[in-house]
């Protein structure tokens, strides 16, 4: 079979991204890791399967010439989990929302986590709704000022991948949109783990929360650190509390991996 | 026909007893039709079913008894007015007999169950060792003394005929839809409880192998999810869920519809609004289920009356959702899935299900465009050089996203045309039935059926109308019989007569005789005799 | 009537421009229609308003232009063969004095705009003056200068009449429904955000004061439980939502059936299935609306045409809402919700909204049966010696569960008196409007009344009539004027015609001549007049 | 104002609950509490509103004789939240399942702890899904075999407490049915605690997860713990995994116990 090209991952349909949007790195790394990933022979091609929520980081559906599931706001991860449990040879990549995952389809990422479903939840962390223009999510810091808190959000961040990690998840990772690379690679661990793989993507919006610069400036690379360790992992996670705060220490990297059964193991499905 | 009622509290064994009773019956060449009347708790209150059995089949439940099986006083006091002349109470009191067995024996509270059973087979002049073979394989060698002593304590009042063993078997609605979709060639079933949805479930779980499994999930919305999901995939998926539980699911069929994937769910419907009457039986969801989902898509809502129906229909459903790509509700209800009906043979489905499912190439297009609305589907994980997509947006042959004025009118127009295919080939199924041949006709939907049965033969002059597909709605057929009928009555089990106002919309035929019944309780065939003259 | 289409890319501030230049127009003397068509994206793409004005009101767009002002290459090159004979393009490559003006006056490159706001006035003949008192006003003192620039730059093409000031206001559906429900004594509003219903939810979150809040929950089944429980604490209350968002309320408008809770919902409607075409518009969930959630309980569905409606409908809504105990449906579309009106006067509701609370002591029966089905209705946190229980579960009056068949019977019968009452009461109000008085009637719903009403004017021997109240439904004066027509025609913006459905299953008239629009676009006047002619 | 007696809370509904079920002693107590704190005035009788799902805990609505919203299943919470939005005035005590808060409803519990919404809710968890006949939820231990898991559940038990504690609820407490004196004074607390308070009553259910003994036997009351500590709470809750391990310790107690905004305070709402 000759090689795999990014090229041939792409389609012709119009970007509808705003100029410059962060998404852009991340379809370039999602291409290149699963480029990468066919090549290694770690998965075929035509098993992947990406799955996508409403919102802005779903508009990668149209971009990627790879099986797909377009489904609604809220809704990825539970077609990922049918998918699954329908046929565990499927490799099934979900792009999310913050908004997606954690606000309308939270009980699906709790869930997908618990039950350590094989598949690869990419969370588009933009700390806003960008798609309906710039509403506070569960990540939005204190403060912001959108249009459904004019006087600012009142309420404190959720943290995703303490989340993630509570609810089961044995491969947790954040990493920075605009650091291709290493999303690259994040995104490539991600999918050659067996079972329910968290990546947050830190991805600024830069029509309703640019925080690029404050998150290259506080971001740092972990290293060295115990992927198995669920303790360490969790603290690491949960080092930033996603305010802007001056002082903020942004982890970025692998938390956690570790190696249980997975929910078609459970299941029996074959 | 005779009528046996067996009342007590829940965790009794009425249940238990009364499918003994219509197994023995069966031995002895007896139809039965057994009614469960339970409510939402689990020890305690009043359960009861009632047996009607005959010679002739029988796909109703009286309401009045030619014998009361009375395990406490609260059955005996409640259903004792409605006694047939000559009819008799088997109070538990007047037995102190069975709790001296229990002690003697040994045995567990709940064994005072096979006592009366052995009482009652007695009491309507069974033989004796047909009871006890039943009691045998149904509860084991050591329920068979109390049993025999039971029967031997009572005295013979009725003389029932102890013919000929039927060749047929007993079986639930449920039990039945869960055959059927297994038959149907089930992979996935994808779950969350809700009575009285929940024996399919139970069914299904139960007969698990390496092809077929059924999972639970958190809450209904990742069921459905769950379901669309595996039938994109390949697999032949279903979910079953209750009034509530669909109207949870809306926005999902929706997603079925322009995703054009297979969704298949069984509608077990129970008496609402909201919680309603949780473990009664109502058919109030007809225009839900014909509604459900934002924006218009093509929908197939089948109605089974009896369980051969239900064995029919939901093959049909199947075939149907996997060939045209789009939602397929099952409309049952508490009645038909929870009740017990002696049964010959099933209904051979008109169509054998199949997943209609394509070996693709490159150029493979999962919305093509053609004459009949139908696109050929393949499944990912095939073939490297396949993609497929699906998607909740509206978009080109191709699945990619549009906004186009054009594609959007070409996209409707396709999937109307799917619905146009879809309703000619209905049409050659049977989506109606017609029994009798009075001119004034009878009309229903779904499991009414038994009891309009029943009671047509006291109807003279009147034939009975089934409708089995509301959806596409057999306009054509129902007109035709309509407007030449000398009378027309609806008989429903709600409160507003959801048919007669489909009936309307689709045929302008106003029906304005309507019986219908909203205590939560299933017609018996004379209510609808009475309901029918007076109405 | 004179139409301007100004487009760009999203980003480019096209809607602004637009609203300056109604503004403008109204300064002058002229009614106006401000149309927005806008894809889902946030930058790029192509977002473009239409601009209809006349000296008489005008409620609809045209899709051809006498002036096509194009922010960039792609607005003229897709609209430009609708140019009306004598129209003009102006084109940004035309003007390169805009980007030297950006940077000589060291503005941000979105002060084009202003700079083709100037433009545009001078070729529509507009007073200087007028034109910079608006920019001025919205867009601050720094933006004066290059729009002053923009219109010397221009040429004059049309003479309009630089008249009289109207007294009157340019408002949206979305605002003018958010104003409706806070002047109805809104107190709470909950949400998740949903396009095309977000404007609501950001006008009131803008209005928030000590009495009124709006709070955003984690999604639409939080949000619309939390409507329930603040309206049965005693606050008035609502949501709004779009299709999908309303699909997933249906198990919680049934509670609101049962527990007999007031609940106000606008729904406001996009193309669908599913995701669909998420900021286009269509009117093809009437019959979700109808039939949302399971088991039968009362409901108000009105559909306000217009924005004067909406502010009448809407307060009617929560008045019907709080006096009925129960769901009320707010259908409007994107079309209706985010076009903008010049508006003189709001029309006054027929009711004012209250919100029926009692003063109730010890023997206080949340469920009291009455003749006329309405229980009077106490609030929690009152007074120590009132219990207040609402339910899901059927009930006594006394709010305990039952499951008796005849305490089942008596609440159905109790809530379907209500509905009568309220049917009633409905007829009082203004449940149709007829405009015209040809003997030939077209029929319609909703936002296609402004299309309609523009058409009206070409459409010799037609009248309108308009279906303000689709639940309770005025079958009999619908069936009066249905019947006494000539021709009927049934317009919607759906593929199915479901108002067309509607009049069938509550008259009997299949009305069979329909002009059905669903490219996910508004019909313009003309694609009404042709549509009913050939219909 | 002459004293509330336990009396005056009962009603006239026959009870069908099994005979002996757990839930009685859980009413018990919640008459006692709510007499107490009626008499001390901690709080006004006008002002306790009682929310419910659906399941056996929920039958709770008829036998108790004060203001009450008898919801759907999984809906409590979010009454109880809309609850609090429309007036703060009101105190809803939310009984709810372990089937109804953790799955059907799981959104709504980590959000109503999120917004520290000041409400109490109380988890009926007694491991299994009673009223729709025995069927696994969430903290139901794995092998247990119920009618939709009939050769054993697959899934380990997710914690509600630790959970409770990461989505930030601001109480939370253990107790156990069986115990009405220190479920009363736990309730209690409860309900006077300004904030999101969990209390997990541990209801073995007699028909269908009949673990009384078990709890019994591995109960321990925790005391002198440190209830301003976030780690030692988390460390208690966790302690127990929600098997039938032989070595389980399960902690009782208030295990955490801050004072934080509460949602209507962070809303403005008086
Ligand atoms: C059921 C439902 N509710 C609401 C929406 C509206 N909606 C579309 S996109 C979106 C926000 C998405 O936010 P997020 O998931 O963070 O994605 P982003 O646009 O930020 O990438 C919402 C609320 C919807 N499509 N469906
Ligand atoms: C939407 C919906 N899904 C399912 C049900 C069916 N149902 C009723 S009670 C119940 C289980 C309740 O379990 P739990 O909350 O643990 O309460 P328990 O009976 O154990 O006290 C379920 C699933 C329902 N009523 N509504
Ligand atoms: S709105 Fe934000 S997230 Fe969306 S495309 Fe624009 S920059 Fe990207
Ligand atoms: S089934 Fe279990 S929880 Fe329900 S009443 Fe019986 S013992 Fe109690
Ligand atoms: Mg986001
Ligand atoms: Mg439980």
């Amino acid at each position: 079979m000759p090689e795999l090209t990014v090229n041939e991952l792409s389609t012709k349909e119009p970007i509808t991204w705003c100029p410059g949007c962060t998404n852009f790195a991340i379809l370039t790394a999602t291409k290149q890791a699963i480029a990468e990933l066919v090549n290694e022979k770690a998965v075929e091609r035509k098993n992947i399967v990406q799955v996508t929520g409403i919102g802005c980081h779903a508009k990668i559906f149209d971009y990627l010439n790879i099986n797909g599931f377009y489904s609604l706001h809220g809704r990825a991860i539970p077609i990922g989990v049918g998918l699954r449990i329908a046929n565990p040879k499927l490799k099934p990549i979900v792009f999310a929302g913050d908004g997606d995952a954690l606000a309308e389809g939270v009980s699906h990422y709790i869930y997908a986590c618990r039950h350590n479903t094989d598949m690869t939840m990419v969370i588009h962390d933009n700390q806003v709704f960008a798609l309906t223009t710039g509403q506070a999510t569960p990540t939005t810091e204190r403060g912001f000022k959108g249009k459904t808190t004019p006087q600012g959000n009142y309420e404190n961040p959720i943290n995703p991948l303490t989340l993630a990690l509570s609810s089961g998840a044995t491969f947790v990772a954040r990493t920075y949109a605009l650091d291709i690379q290493k999303t690259k690679e994040i995104l490539k661990e991600a999918v050659k783990h067996e079972g329910a793989s968290v990546v947050e993507v830190m991805q600024p919006c830069l029509t309703f929360h640019d925080t690029r610069d404050f998150i290259k400036q506080h971001l740092y690379w972990v290293e060295g650190n115990n992927k198995q360790s669920f303790e360490e992992a969790y603290k690491i996670a949960a080092e930033w509390d996603y305010s802007l705060d001056p002082k903020s220490k942004i982890a970025m990297g692998i938390f956690y991996q570790v190696k249980k059964p997975t929910f078609a193991e459970k299941l029996g499905i074959k | 026909m005779k009528s046996i009622l067996i009342g007590g509290q829940a965790g009794q064994g009425v249940e238990k007893a009364s499918e003994i009773v219509t197994e023995a019956l069966r031995r002895i060449g007896y139809y039965s039709f057994n009614y469960r009347d339970y409510q939402s708790l689990i020890r305690g209150g009043h359960n009861f079913n009632v047996i009607s059995f005959s010679k002739e089949k029988v796909f109703s439940n009286e309401w009045e008894y030619d014998v009361i099986l009375a395990l406490n006083d609260e059955t005996a006091e409640k259903h004792k007015s409605h006694l047939k002349s000559g009819g008799i109470v088997i109070l538990y009191k007047d037995y102190p007999q069975a709790d001296e067995a229990i002690k003697e024996l040994n045995l567990p509270p709940i064994s005072k169950n096979s006592f009366f059973v052995g009482v009652l087979a007695k009491t309507i002049g069974m033989k004796k060792e047909v009871i006890l073979s039943v009691v045998k394989e149904s509860l084991g060698e050591k329920q068979l003394e109390i049993a025999s002593r039971g029967y031997d304590a009572a005295e013979t009042v009725f003389s029932i005929d102890n013919g000929k063993e039927l060749n047929a078997f007993i079986i639930s609605g449920s039990q039945t839809l869960g055959k059927a979709a297994i038959d149907a060639g089930l992979e996935r079933f994808i779950g969350y409880p809700m009575t009285p949805a929940t024996p399919v479930f139970h069914y299904i779980a139960a007969h698990q192998n390496e092809k077929l499994k059924a999972v639970q999930m958190e809450n209904e919305i990742a069921v459905v999810h769950g379901v669309i999901a595996a039938s994109y995939a390949g697999k032949m998926a279903m979910a079953a869920t209750s009034s509530g539980g669909l109207a949870l699911m809306g926005e999902a069929c929706s997603l079925a519809g322009i995703s054009e994937t297979p969704l298949v769910i069984n509608l077990a419907q129970r008496t609402g609004p909201a919680t309603g009457l949780p473990t009664y039986t109502a058919q109030a969801d007809l225009k839900m289920a014909l509604n459900i989902g934002h924006g218009e898509f093509p929908r197939i809502v089948v109605a089974p009356g009896l369980p051969d129906e239900i064995y029919e229909l939901t093959q049909e459903a199947f075939y149907l959702a996997y060939k045209y790509r789009t939602l397929a509700i099952i409309l049952t209800d508490k009645h038909v899935a929870e009740s017990q009906f002696t049964i010959e043979e099933f209904v051979k489905p008109k169509r054998k299900p199949e997943k209609f499912i394509i070996k693709a190439d490159k150029n493979y297009a999962h919305y093509k465009i053609t004459e009949d609305g139908l696109s050929p589907r393949a499944i990912p994980g095939e073939d490297d050089n396949v993609v497929v997509k699906a998607t909740s947006y509206e978009h080109d042959e191709y699945s990619n996203t549009t906004e186009d004025p054009e594609m959007t009118v070409k996209m409707n127009d396709k999937r109307m045309r799917k619905m146009k295919t879809l309703e000619k080939e209905v049409m050659q199924l049977e989506p109606v039935k017609m029994y009798g041949n009075g001119s004034k006709v009878i009309v229903g939907w779904g499991s009414t059926k038994g009891a309009i049965l029943d009671a047509l033969r006291e109807l003279d002059g009147y034939s009975y109308l089934q409708i089995r597909y509301l959806s596409p709605f057999p306009s054509k057929v129902v007109k035709e019989v309509l407007e030449k009928a000398d009378e027309i009555v609806d008989v429903e089990n709600n409160v507003t007569g959801q048919l007669a106002d489909i009936i309307a919309e689709k045929t302008g035929i106003i029906v304005k005789k309507k019986v219908l019944k909203y205590d939560a309780r299933p017609f018996s065939a004379k209510e609808i005799v009475e309901g029918v003259k007076h109405a």
